[in-house]
């Protein structure tokens, strides 16, 4: 027979003011399996606690219920309690009479019926606990950042620094990301480079970092603590370990072709590293451009390397690494406004270019040197015309969102426009202007006022060329009429979106995106750089569009997330998880779509059974699929359970049988 | 007082009748609520009985048929807002299941104004008071369910006397 | 032409060809049974066949009272690997589908011969078209691997929500919320709780039933209107976007009682709200409770 | 193809040339037209300023004579082909607007079957048969594809086309022969009812439109609305007193411009009877001969 | 004999009524009229059954009932006794007995069979179970003659005459436009003479025949056959084809099997009840600890057969099939007896 006790708390007058606790404690003890009850004026007090406490051991109890706040506020103090006691805390049901009784109620007959009723419900509930032990999963500490840009130097950085061993993963041959292409960084205009570069060099230095370009993530494997990564290093055709960097092949190579990095403003070879600061400073054969891929003869680049560092059998190879937490940097892609916008040409002016486009232009080591020259000819444009919000905040052709860094990195452009270029005419036609930033306002108004940036509020409808010259006719909503300007250069202020390939890689690690592809973070306000799985957590633009300060934010904050994961050598999970009776399961696979967290997976069995049919052995082999849920990963919702038509899942702590128990009871 | 039958019938019993409500909560959203509700000291009628669940996705349908037999009046099946569950996804999928749940129930002769499926937030405790004070005041009209009652096994087929 | 589809002059020579597949599949030995239909006791029987003999093959036949959707027969061969060569009319070829989304049967181990359907009658009124045939949604099978092709095949009812063609539907529908109450609370007590309904049924695939369980014990053993309404409604909400409408649930209760018209309740209203296709039409679709939209409807506000 | 042919107001006076050149050209392609029986008013430029059933009613009982031929309705007028357009989509896309529409005109509309413009027909159903039939092929003519706001938006039911960079007159120019030129202009407001109601601002986008086709190259306009085409035709000479220097681009329909290539009379394409003498150009270039020009050298 | 018209036989049925309860044949369609609607559609009836006599009800005469009477003595679920508990003690209440007098009207022969099988489980093999022997030994039976039979029944291959059934109370013979009545027992005849005055003599009249029945099955030796037949192939053969449902069982006249049970209407408060159980049902041996002695098909179909021709034979001196054909009209896949004994008849055995 199990032995319930039960306690009740007036919590002062709180409970006891509607709610007789003496009656119930007497009516208590009636109930079935209650062996003993008593009442207290504070049970969550010391006093309250060791009554509990001496109560299971004088009377032998093995199950506690305590009627008094809700479970929200004290379960966890009273389960702490038992776990003082021979009793697993998990024996433990609170019955909510404060929030739900005391404090809702004024009939004091009516209220103390009710709270009968709430601890009879939680006594039957209580005989049918079971003690649970959460499961301890070890921690393997070492981390992954994927994606080399500053979010993923910044996350790696802080996550060595504290001692621990981090895989930076990049796709491109170097690290560095968009933050490498741009010029300078708002609202200090100091160079992005400078700023930078010293983080890549950091990384590629530091000890516990190891930084894995020109390979991507194959397949994710695993659980919190336990994640086995399968990474595809991509063939580079270029020995890492014998190259010195020498950069003689890219120079006598004879094959040319689009710079990514110039954003095709100008040519690279077909061995190249992506730019001079490049880390790591290895070239990479790129064999859509190389001329021994394409037509079988050339080889230049071997004959003339000194290192023998040139491997034109290079394949791409596959290695499986374990981590115990993994970071998120993919960062973002730039809207491709060519396709979508008809009224600025498709793309077909080239006089028409991107924000980062823009950002080589006015480089110091850009195709132009650092002289804004326009793509057509190579003239300096007199009159800049700057088009913000394409494809943000626009529902019909791009995204409802707001790219958040436009407004600022306009600004920037704008007033490098009137800093570099003598005469000019920067104008900016824009919807509003979205300044939440420190020094961002300022920098914006310097822009109007010292700068002389002519600001437009309305949308610009059409570009046209007339006479070698583009046009933009738009409105100005402030004066309410229509505007024609002629422009040598127009610079759009393309939105940021998410990475083309998002939705399948989170799809490999198992975590949610949004309608726009960006990935969900555990909870916007509490928990933003957490995902829904464990262990995985996101840092810059790949959680949404930002600048580099929010990023830079992001990614510190991500690391100590992983820090503080790494730093136990294991960790408990909360029992209250999915259990599979395989007996019943028959491997219909129902709860592997529902459960958000990739928890459960099928298994094959092979067993004997008993019976002849007509057509088989008797006692013959079969094999089944059966359920099987993984205690790192499952979080306890107990949607399984439902869609188990079987019940072959059960939720422990919330079984049917102790629900169906509470039902009962009343 | 427990063990009374659960639904006097209003006619005999004297006072005004409150019909008995069994409330499913899931415990990330609607039980806060609830909280919430007792916090701001709002009071509503003392025959509603929350059972706490992790996530409305807990809830099986099983169970609110299981509650009617009990004899039940009503039964509110409650999680968060869709979009807003702790667990990502559950309260989908427990629209969809409820969408068609209510619709059987419906058909099979259950009054909708005795089961009801909705969203409560976490910060929504006016909400809680207000929607099982609607649902009491809804049912109290229709007096005690009978519908798939099952206090008394029934003897089918035998002798009848 | 597709070699695999056989032409037969009329539905009196489905029979012959029937037993010249079973007879060379078993003849080949990469199948070791072949369940179809022998004739039963009385001219207006049929009944299940299970084939494991070349020469047993000529026990096979087809005729309007092959209403015995046989696709269920197969989970006796779970897991066994032995492959199983089937006989299927267009209703029960769905079940197959439904019964390898489920994960229950392997696409490989089973021939599939399907049939297209000319028709059942009424065993007990032999003039009268089977009542499953007014749900028929497709007459020729959905999946096969050999095709008896007749020319009297049916036309199947594949208006939009022409599987729920029940005949009760509608009338139930327009009745009072009383007089629903008064409806279905006739059907659970008439209900002798035989599980005919659910051991015939192919989509309840389950290794143990939960009305079977004693822990939990979601439902006793004793028989009463309120136990046997559960018993009803769980069901319906286990079938829901499963439910292929075969048919069988109702065909084989020995009360008579009006069980598939839960199911059509419920694949109605999947279709209005979810608009979602009759289920296991094709292998490519998932089971309705196994997904969501965000933008499904919303009505709990 | 058979169609029901809605020929709308402008038709049969401002755009009689778009008229005599549809019909004439029509059946050297295998389209057949027949007139919708009892027409009415599209309802166009005033009935959707007035109230928005009415706007529906109207282009739906055309539509609805249409339906119960068993015909698609062919539109050669932007404006009627709009309203047209518009109706179908409202009626498509709710039940509750159907029955109420349906109710007003008292007959049946379920939009069964799909209205399409006249640049449309041409473009489905007879490019392939035109290469066959071209007996002058109108080499080295540089023709501005003039499209205008309505033929291919707004997006949600004028499908038809790319609302910012249209091809289908390109096409056709294309087909015949001639070299579309790229130009910016292609869909800029023609002005509607303002050059006439009201000139200081309807002239100006009239301007632009000429300027720009003249300094792209074009030698002439191509277009397919009969406001368009009389905008277009109609202000040159006073535009160009304005700037002074006269403009000289000649206005075609599409159809007219087909005609030309199939070898069909000017006369018969009332290419005489446009304000900027058309026919010159033509002899000009050697598409048709002199003797037939000299009958009369246009209004203007 | 004495008789009236059958138009005429709801004057006895009234005229019974009051001083009994009255069991009497019902079309299934009925229990679905409600006083305000028809609810339930001709062609969807269900089964029909013997039901309390009320006026008004659709009486059904043509054939056998779809439900067989042994509900009446033996209901699918039936309440034993209530524990009912408060604070630490329990008491328990006994179900009422009751002794009214009941008739079971028109009962055909196979089933009044069936209730001598009954009566060998329930009341004669040492024990006596006391809700059985309350209800059963306060009735009377009216047995009906068949004039016309169902295409599924074979009771003369089981030994039993459609017309006559020399244990009941009265015979009921159907003489085309009228019934005849016979007492065969001193109540029968005390119960006649009461409502003597609505009848006339029947003479000469003689009780339709009916016509030869389509399905026979030869039992001689099966009983003796199967005992040696306990590991025969010919079990296996049959088992696939059965899906395990408990229409047979539950159909079936002479089945007996049930399980005690109890369901909590509240906590403090239990029901004992006993309910029919299938041997066809997967969990109908299964034991507390888990082991099932009957786990496969193979073995629940055997016991079937078994049971009702060699365990029932040997343990109570008679088969338990009457030939009344619900197994052979209702079974979802034919598996049922009639064929079955043709099988056995059929199998090789090696001795």
């Amino acid at each position: 027979m199990k032995k319930v006790g039960v306690f009740v708390c007036h919590c002062g007058t709180n409970i006891s003011q509607t709610v007789n606790c003496e009656h119930l404690a007497e009516v208590a003890k009636d109930m079935p399996g209650v062996v003993f009850s008593t009442e207290y004026k504070y049970m969550c007090s010391d006093p309250g606690q060791t009554m509990i406490k001496k109560a299971i051991e004088e009377h032998n109890l093995d199950r506690v219920v305590v009627a008094a706040c809700s479970p929200r506020m004290h379960e966890a103090t009273f389960r702490k309690c038992l776990s003082g006691t021979d009793l697993n805390p998990y024996l433990l049901e609170i019955a909510n009479i404060r929030e739900q009784c005391s404090w809702v109620h004024s009939d004091k007959n009516k209220a103390t019926a009710k709270a009968e009723d709430l601890i009879s419900m939680s006594v039957a509930k209580a005989l049918k606990n079971e003690s649970l032990t959460p499961s301890v999963i070890p921690i393997h500490k070492r981390a992954l950042v994927i994606g080399g840009g500053i979010a993923g130097i910044q996350a790696a950085l802080d996550i060595a620094d504290t001692g621990y061993q981090v895989d930076l993963l990049e796709r491109e041959p170097s690290i560095g990301g968009k933050m490498a292409q741009i010029d300078k960084t708002f609202p200090t205009m100091d160079c992005s480079a400078c700023i930078l570069t010293p983080k890549m060099v950091d990384a590629s230095q530091h000890p516990n970092i190891t930084i894995i370009a020109s390979s991507e993530v194959e397949k994710v494997e695993g659980y919190v603590g336990n994640f086995d990564v399968t990474i595809r290093r991509k063939a580079t055709c270029v020995d890492p370990i014998k190259c010195t960097g020498c950069g003689l092949c890219s120079q006598k190579c004879p094959a040319k072709t689009d710079s990514e990095f110039e954003c095709g403003m100008s040519k690279r070879p077909a061995i190249y590293s992506p730019f001079p600061q490049a880390i790591p400073n290895i070239p990479i054969i790129d064999q859509t451009a190389c001329r021994y891929f394409q037509t079988g003869k050339c080889k230049i680049c071997q004959r003339i390397c000194t290192a023998d560092a040139i491997n034109f059998e290079d394949q791409d190879e596959l290695v499986t690494i374990r981590y115990g937490a993994i970071v998120v940097a993919t960062g973002y892609a730039l809207y491709d406004h060519r396709d979508k916008y008809g009224e600025y040409g498709y793309g077909q002016y080239t006089d028409v270019i991107t924000g980062l486009d823009f950002e080589r232009l006015v480089n110091a080591s850009g195709p132009t040197m650092g002289k804004i020259k326009r793509p057509s000819d190579g003239q300096e444009p007199k009159t800049v015309v700057f088009i913000k919000c394409v494809g943000s905040r626009d529902a019909t052709k791009g995204h409802e969102y707001c790219s958040r860094a436009c407004c600022m990195y306009t600004a920037k452009h704008a007033t490098m426009v009137r800093d570099k270029i003598k005469d000019s005419q920067a104008i900016v036609f824009y919807m509003d202007i979205r300044t939440p930033g420190k020094n961002y306002e300022e920098f914006y108004l310097r822009a109007v006022e010292e700068y002389g940036v002519t600001y437009v509020r309305g949308r610009v409808s059409r570009i046209y060329m007339e006479n070698g010259k583009l046009i933009i006719q738009g409105e100005d909503t402030i004066l309410g009429t229509q505007v024609i300007v002629e422009a040598d250069m127009v610079v759009l202020a393309t939105a940021m979106e998410a990475q083309p390939d998002a939705t399948e890689f989170a799809r490999k690690l198992g975590i949610t995106f949004d309608q726009n592809n960006f990935f969900n973070e555990a909870h916007p306000k509490l928990r933003p750089v957490e995902t829904f799985a464990a262990g995985i957590y996101l840092a810059g633009a790949c959680q949404g569009p930002k600048d580099i300060p929010d990023t830079v934010a992001q990614a510190g904050a991500a690391a100590a997330k992983v820090v503080a994961l790494l730093s136990k050598d294991e960790m408990t999970t909360e029992p209250i998880i999915a259990d599979v009776n395989i007996n019943r399961c028959s491997g219909c696979g129902f709860c592997v779509p529902v459960c958000p967290y990739k928890a459960i997976s099928l298994k094959t069995l092979t067993e004997r059974v008993h019976g002849s049919v007509a057509w088989g052995p008797t006692g013959r082999e079969v094999t089944r699929q059966v359920a099987e849920v993984n205690k790192g990963l499952c979080q306890g919702c107990g949607a399984c359970t439902v869609n188990c038509r079987a019940s072959a899942l059960d939720l422990l702590g919330f079984t049917n049988e102790q629900i169906l128990a509470e039902v009962d009871a009343l | 007082m427990t063990n009374q039958p659960l639904a006097d019938n209003p006619n005999t019993s004297g006072q005004e009748w409150d019909p008995k409500i069994l409330v499913f909560a899931c415990q990330y959203c609607t039980y806060a609520g609830a909280d919430l509700a007792g916090l701001s000291r709002l009071q509503y009628p003392t025959t509603t009985r929350v059972i706490r669940v992790p996530c409305s996705g807990r809830t099986n349908p099983q169970f609110v048929i299981r509650a009617f037999q009990k004899g039940f009046d009503g039964v509110l099946v409650a999680g968060c807002h869709p979009g807003d569950c702790h667990f990502a996804t559950g309260n989908y999928f427990t629209r969809r299941r409820y969408l068609l749940m209510t619709r059987l129930m419906e058909f099979v002769g259950m009054d909708p104004r005795r089961f009801r499926v909705c969203w409560i937030s976490g910060s929504e405790g006016p909400k809680f008071q207000q929607v099982v004070t609607e649902l009491t005041d809804a049912i109290r009209p229709l007096g005690p369910n009978q519908k798939l009652r099952d206090i008394e096994p029934s003897v089918i087929g035998g002798i009848s006397r | 032409m597709n070699e695999n589809i056989i032409q037969v002059p009329d539905k009196s020579g489905i029979s012959k060809i029937m037993r010249e597949i079973a007879g060379d599949l078993l003849r080949q030995q990469t199948i070791s049974l072949v369940i179809g239909w022998e004739k039963g006791i009385l001219p207006n029987k049929s009944a299940p066949a299970f084939i494991t003999q070349s020469q047993d093959a000529e026990k096979l036949i087809f005729d309007e009272y092959c209403y015995h959707n046989l696709t269920k027969y197969l989970l006796q061969r779970k897991g066994s690997g032995l492959k199983t060569a089937i006989f299927v009319k267009g209703c029960d070829s769905r079940s197959l589908v439904g019964l390898i989304q489920d994960n229950q049967i392997a696409r490989e181990d089973i021939c599939i011969i399907g049939i297209s359907c000319p028709g059942l009658m009424e065993e007990r009124n032999i003039v009268i078209p089977a009542k499953k045939c007014e749900i028929c949604y497709t007459s020729v099978p959905v999946e096969y691997d050999f095709l008896i092709d007749c020319p009297e095949t049916k036309t199947a009812n594949d208006e939009p929500g022409g599987s729920y063609a029940h005949r009760e539907l509608p009338r139930v529908e327009n009745m009072t919320l009383d007089q629903r109450n008064i409806y279905w609370q006739k059907m659970f007590e008439n209900c002798i709780r035989c599980y005919a309904c659910r051991n015939t049924c192919p989509v309840c695939s389950c290794k143990e039933c939960c009305f079977d369980q004693a822990n939990p014990t979601w439902l006793g053993k004793g028989n009463s209107t309120s136990d046997n309404g559960f018993y009803h409604l769980v069901r319906a909400m286990h079938v829901a976007g499963r439910c292929v409408g075969c048919g069988e649930c109702e065909r084989v209760c020995p009360m008579n009682l009006p069980v598939m018209l839960l199911n059509n309740k419920l694949s109605l209203s999947i279709e209005e709200l979810f608009d979602e296709p009759p289920a296991s039409l094709s292998l490519d679709v998932t089971a309705t409770l196994n997904h969501f939209k965000p933008d499904d409807p919303e009505e709990f506000m | 193809m058979k169609y029901a042919y809605y020929p709308g107001c402008s038709l049969s006076a401002t755009g009689l040339e778009y008229n005599m050149s549809s019909q004439a050209v029509a059946p050297h392609l295998g389209i057949e037209l027949q007139e919708l029986p009892e027409w009415n008013c599209c309802g166009a430029s005033s009935a959707h300023l007035q109230d928005h059933t009415l706007a529906l009613a109207l282009p739906a009982r055309n539509l609805a004579i249409g339906e119960g031929l068993g015909l698609s309705l062919a539109i050669p007028c932007a404006a009627c082909l709009s309203r047209s357009k518009a109706t179908e989509h409202a009626v498509r896309s709710s039940q509750e607007t159907q029955s109420l529409i349906e109710a007003l005109i008292d007959r049946p509309y379920t939009a069964a079957y799909p209205v399409k413009s006249l640049l449309e027909v041409f473009i489905e159903s007879s490019l392939d048969i035109l290469q066959d039939k071209i007996t002058t092929p109108l080499t080295g003519l540089k023709a501005a594809a003039y499209y205008g706001c309505l033929q291919a938006r707004p997006t949600d039911y004028m499908d038809m086309d790319d609302p910012e960079k249209p091809q289908t007159i390109d096409i056709i120019i294309e087909a015949v022969g001639a070299d579309p030129v790229d130009w910016a202009h292609k869909t800029e407001c023609c002005g509607n009812s303002h050059p006439t109601s009201y000139p200081k601002v309807g002239g100006p986008l009239v301007n632009r439109i000429l300027q720009q086709a003249e300094t792209s190259g074009a030698e002439c306009i191509i277009c397919a609305c009969p406001m368009c085409f009389a905008n277009l035709d109609m202000r040159q000479k006073a535009l160009g007193q304005e700037r002074d220097r006269p403009f000289n681009l000649p206005i075609y329909y599409f159809t007219q411009l087909i005609g030309i290539a199939l070898g069909i009379s000017p006369k018969t394409l009332g290419i005489d009877k446009h304000f900027v003498n058309a026919t010159e150009l033509l002899v000009q270039k050697g598409f048709i001969p002199k003797a037939e020009s000299s009958a009369k050298g246009g209004l203007a | 004999m004495r008789k009236i018209a059958k138009t005429r036989i709801d004057d006895v049925l009234r005229a019974l009524a009051p001083r009994y309860d009255l069991y009497v044949p019902v079309e299934g369609a009925t229990t679905m009229r409600t006083p305000t609607a028809t609810l339930w559609q001709e062609g969807l009836e269900n089964a029909s059954r013997f039901r309390l006599y009320e006026e008004g009800l659709p009486l059904y005469w043509r054939t056998n009932t779809g439900l067989s009477p042994k509900d009446l003595f033996f209901p699918q679920t039936e309440k034993m006794y209530t524990a009912i508990s408060q604070g630490k003690t329990v008491e328990i209440k006994e179900e009422s007995t009751n002794a009214w007098p009941i008739i079971l009207f028109g009962v055909r022969s196979c089933d009044i069979a069936s209730i001598d099988c009954m009566d060998r489980v329930f009341l004669q093999k040492g024990y006596e179970d006391t809700y059985y022997k309350n209800r059963r030994q306060r009735t009377l039976i009216f047995a009906l003659g068949c004039s016309t039979h169902e295409d599924t029944c074979f009771c003369t291959s089981m030994g039993i005459d459609p017309k006559a059934s020399p244990t009941a109370d009265v015979q009921i013979s159907d003489l085309g436009d009228a019934f005849g009545f016979t007492a065969q027992s001193p109540s029968g005849q005390q119960i006649l003479a009461s409502i003597d005055s609505l009848m006339s003599d029947a003479y000469t009249a003689q009780p339709v025949s009916p016509d030869p029945m389509l399905i026979n099955v030869n039992l001689e030796g099966v009983t003796e056959k199967l005992e040696t037949m306990f590991d025969h192939p010919l079990w296996d053969e049959l088992s696939p084809r059965c899906i395990g449902c408990g229409t047979c069982t539950f159909l079936c006249p002479t089945c007996y099997c049930f399980d005690i049970n109890h369901k909590s209407p509240t906590h403090a408060h239990i029901v004992k009840q006993r309910s029919w159980d299938s041997c066809m049902f997967v969990d109908y041996t299964c034991m507390a600890g888990g082991h099932n002695p009957r786990p496969s098909k193979t073995e629940r179909v055997r016991n079937r057969f078994l049971d009702k021709l060699l365990y029932n034979r040997q343990r109570h001196g008679r088969v338990f099939c009457v030939g009344c054909g619900r197994c052979v009209s209702k079974c979802p896949v034919s598996l049922e007896i009639a064929t079955v004994i043709q099988k056995i008849q059929a199998a090789e055995v090696t001795p």
